[in-house]
């Protein structure tokens, strides 16, 4: 599981975006990262899980 | 809800003072002293002797000072005592501003959900195994006499004028300057091929040769095949690759590794790994749903920044939070002279993961602080993906650069780019300078490295 | 394409530096030593003559030293110009390796897009200025006799018994700690109501509480009114709050701030701003578009982390590239004892700026390293905004923190969150872990801080 997960391409976040996205049930492969270089903050994390919502209705 | 700790080291205090924030109930049931092994045994007590051998070795070379210090190991031992007191009582103060009850004693499994301590029993909805681990012993020698742990090192009656250190690790490392630094005769014995055998290899040398410049006898490759008490010194048969040598020394130091310590809990039929430690997932919960682990009984990296992160993960799980133990790096740091850092991955484990990795490496010499607080010597290395430039791993020899783990953990965490890096200003002079002279090395334009 | 650089220091060496890389022809003009005053007369002299002193004082307060050490000033000052002199020639080393061309003399503007040195006129596509700056003089204290600048601070013939520091910002809070920490009778004279005044207030109380601890007298809000030589000493009357005082003392160092100096330059009729620094856009042209302006004579803050970081984006620039001078954090810090750490945004700034600031703060007495490094006093104040929780901020005092300054730039420039900062492993025992430990207090559940 920790080889697959530090894999090349994995999906660069902050780690309190990763943490969130664990909470929320977030797939991070989904979210488009606005911080530096393009990684994912916790904002856009946020921000994602909340356009779910207001979409599906549902928790994402 | 109600939660019991057992071991008040980094993991188990920590893990009380978060559950509290949390509104958790916490008993901490310590055998011992709270701080652990970490704050009464290893981690301060070797930091502060540490510091103490370096201010005098400072002194000692320091042209502009008159008047040749001596060492007092006495003295030092003592002021070390008064630093390991004052940071355990702060420990103390903290556990009971927090509201947790402290137990002293052993801790033994009860009856269903309950430890028992000297005959009290106290009930819990969750366990936390925070026993942290004991030493490996060497059966070629037994400890007892002359021969002696890393605890042991910390309390000597006196400084020895001879020693061996059995076991290049970490603490083997550390031991072995220590003493070197105030001028003992020192032995270092690794069986493996090279020091820090974990570590990259250039930081190996680095601190091989570091050692070996002053006057340590750095012997790789070999093993201890018997020992023999003379009274006045321990005598040491050596199997080495060159056939066999002897050495002799007033004290023989084992610090050949730790291993997970259960201790009575090991009879609750947790799932162990194949060194003994307690499997946890992520959570830090073992396969007993209602008992989580963290720290040294969880496994290596033996660290207490290791324990700390896994402790609060723990609890954090207990009151529903969905955090998890993942972080990309956990910095090494070996507070030996010179300092050793090793930071996320080396270019070998980059390799191995898939990555395609490239290096930078900058010497210490080219940073203006290190020449002006005459500490030169050693380097820096950066591990960089080749292709998305994101930084992997920083590996660092000097004195001093303990301080910059941090940063590279922080490099690492924030998947920060060599790109990134070039452009956040490090003030002059700080020993922090080479960040950027790495970043501008991987780009192909260092400032104060001439480019080839 | 040709440049032709005025002045070696921080900004000209690494702007010809970088210009090499992208393949420009450079001249570099130089009218005393590469390096400029940083390397030769300031940033390096002064931390190497205070590593000096700190080894001292280290040494001499150490219960676990015998013999009383006393500090030799002439040893420290060959030392130290050993120090320089190495740093120098790697300058000219790296310069030569990179294939610039060194000229010595004082250059002037010559006709159209040249310059003229000692009768010798060098062509140019762009020029650099990097003439960098000048000390600015208190009419009522003009430099002689007993009377210094700065430079002539580290390479007195002796160590004065007693000094009166004018000015209470970077330079003269170091001489005041350099001359304290040997021994020395000092008084340190600030016009403002504090020490540091650019800073955050608290750093300030901090800095003169360790100051006052050691013996320093600091006299805040005063003036020097009158300066009388006394031949043996110099007797000053200041005027202070409080009415009028005398202070004498063997040595007067004026240490009141700088000014840029674009010297002979002044002639092309740049426009500067109203400190009569070279005004320049984000790209560091002036308003002479092919005049490019870095370090000192561009303006505060006087830096020379600033000057590397403004004459790369100059020559970037010039080679075509959209490279911005635009960082989030330059910090700032003072090598004093205790040391002094100030990285982006105080809370007034950052309220100023539309933030809602939220701010944590961490005695260094939490700090395991630090107390077994006897440097306990201090603390770290972490400045973030109350809703994103991006930090914003780091303000330090202690011994050793200037190490931490890289790290807390780059939390900055990545917008780190507190949330992100806490998750980062920050290894134990150092001083770093503070970070840890703010975040943790900016969310409310700190480890080594009773919540109150
Ligand atoms: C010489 C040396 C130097 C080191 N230096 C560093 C360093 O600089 N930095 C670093 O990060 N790490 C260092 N380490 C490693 C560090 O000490 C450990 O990683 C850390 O102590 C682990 O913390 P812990 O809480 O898991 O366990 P410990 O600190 O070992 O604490 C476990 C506690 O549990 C108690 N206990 C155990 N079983 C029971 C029971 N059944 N009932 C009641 N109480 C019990 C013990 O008495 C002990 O106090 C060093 C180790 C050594 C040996
Ligand atoms: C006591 C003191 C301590 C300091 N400590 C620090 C510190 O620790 N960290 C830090 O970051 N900053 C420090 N500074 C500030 C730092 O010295 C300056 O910010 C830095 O030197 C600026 O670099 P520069 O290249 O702009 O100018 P300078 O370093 O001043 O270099 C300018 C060069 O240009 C040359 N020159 C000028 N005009 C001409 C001309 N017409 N022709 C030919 N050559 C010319 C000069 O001879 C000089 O060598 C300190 C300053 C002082 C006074």
């Amino acid at each position: 599981a920790e080889a697959a997960q530090q894999a090349p391409r994995e999906v660069a976040a902050m780690p309190a975006a990763r943490r969130l996205a664990r909470e929320l049930g977030v797939d991070l492969a989904k979210v488009k990262g606005t911080g530096p270089g393009g990684v994912i903050t916790v904002e856009d994390v946020r921000r994602y899980a909340e356009e779910l919502k207001a979409k599906g209705g549902e928790a994402p | 809800m109600k939660l019991v700790v057992v071991g008040g080291g980094p993991a188990g205090y920590a893990a009380a003072i978060r559950a509290r924030h949390l509104g958790i109930d916490v008993v901490l049931v310590e055998a011992e002293h709270v701080g652990g092994e970490c704050t009464n045994h290893a981690c301060i007590p070797s930091k502060a002797l540490l510091h103490a051998a370096e201010v005098f070795r400072a002194a000692a070379s320091a042209p502009w000072l008159a008047g040749q210090p001596s060492f007092k190991w006495r003295e030092a031992v003592a002021w070390k005592d008064k630093v390991v007191e004052r940071l355990r009582r702060g420990i103390e103060f903290l556990l009971k501003s927090a509201g947790v009850e402290v137990v002293r004693g052993l801790a033994r499994p009860g009856p269903g959900k309950s430890v028992e301590v000297d005959g009290r029993r106290i009930e819990y909805d969750f366990l936390l195994l925070a026993t942290g681990s004991e030493p490996v012993e060497l059966r070629q020698l037994p400890r007892g006499g002359r021969v002696v742990g890393t605890r042991e090192v910390f309390s000597l009656e006196e400084a020895p004028a001879s020693v061996v250190v059995v076991g290049g690790g970490a603490a083997g490392v550390e031991a072995a300057s220590l003493f070197s630094m105030i001028g003992a005769d020192v032995h270092l014995v690794e069986v493996m091929d090279r020091l820090l055998p974990g570590l990259d290899p250039d930081v190996s040398r680095q601190v091989e040769r570091s050692l070996a410049g002053r006057g340590v006898k750095v012997h790789t490759s070999s093993e201890v095949a018997k020992a023999t008490d003379g009274g006045r010194s321990v005598r040491l048969k050596l199997s080495t690759r060159e056939g066999e040598k002897e050495v002799e020394a007033e004290l023989v130091v084992v610090a050949v590794g730790r291993r997970p310590r259960p201790g009575p809990f090991a009879s609750l039929g947790l799932e162990l790994d194949s060194r003994g430690a307690v499997k946890t997932d992520q959570s830090m919960r073992t396969s007993l749903p209602w008992v989580y682990a963290a720290g040294d009984v969880a496994g290596p990296p033996y660290y207490a920044h290791k324990a700390y992160a896994q402790a609060k993960v723990a609890v954090e799980n207990m009151a529903g939070l969905k955090s998890a133990y993942e972080p990309r790096a956990v910095p090494a740091v070996i507070f030996s002279d010179p300092e050793v850092v090793s930071v996320g991955l080396t270019e070998e484990e980059a390799a191995r993961r898939g990555y395609r990795p490239k290096s930078a490496r900058v010497p210490l010499s080219a940073i203006g602080r290190a020449v002006a607080t005459d500490s030169s010597e050693g380097f820096a290395k950066l591990v960089y993906d080749g292709e998305s430039r994101i930084v992997l791993g920083v590996h660092m020899v000097g004195r001093g650069v303990s301080e910059l783990a941090g940063e590279a953990a922080a490099l690492v965490e924030f998947y920060a780019t060599v790109d990134d890096l070039a452009l956040v200003v490090h003030p002059h002079p700080t020993l922090s300078e080479v960040f950027v002279e790495l970043a501008e090395a991987a780009l192909g334009k260092p400032t104060h490295v001439a480019k080839l």
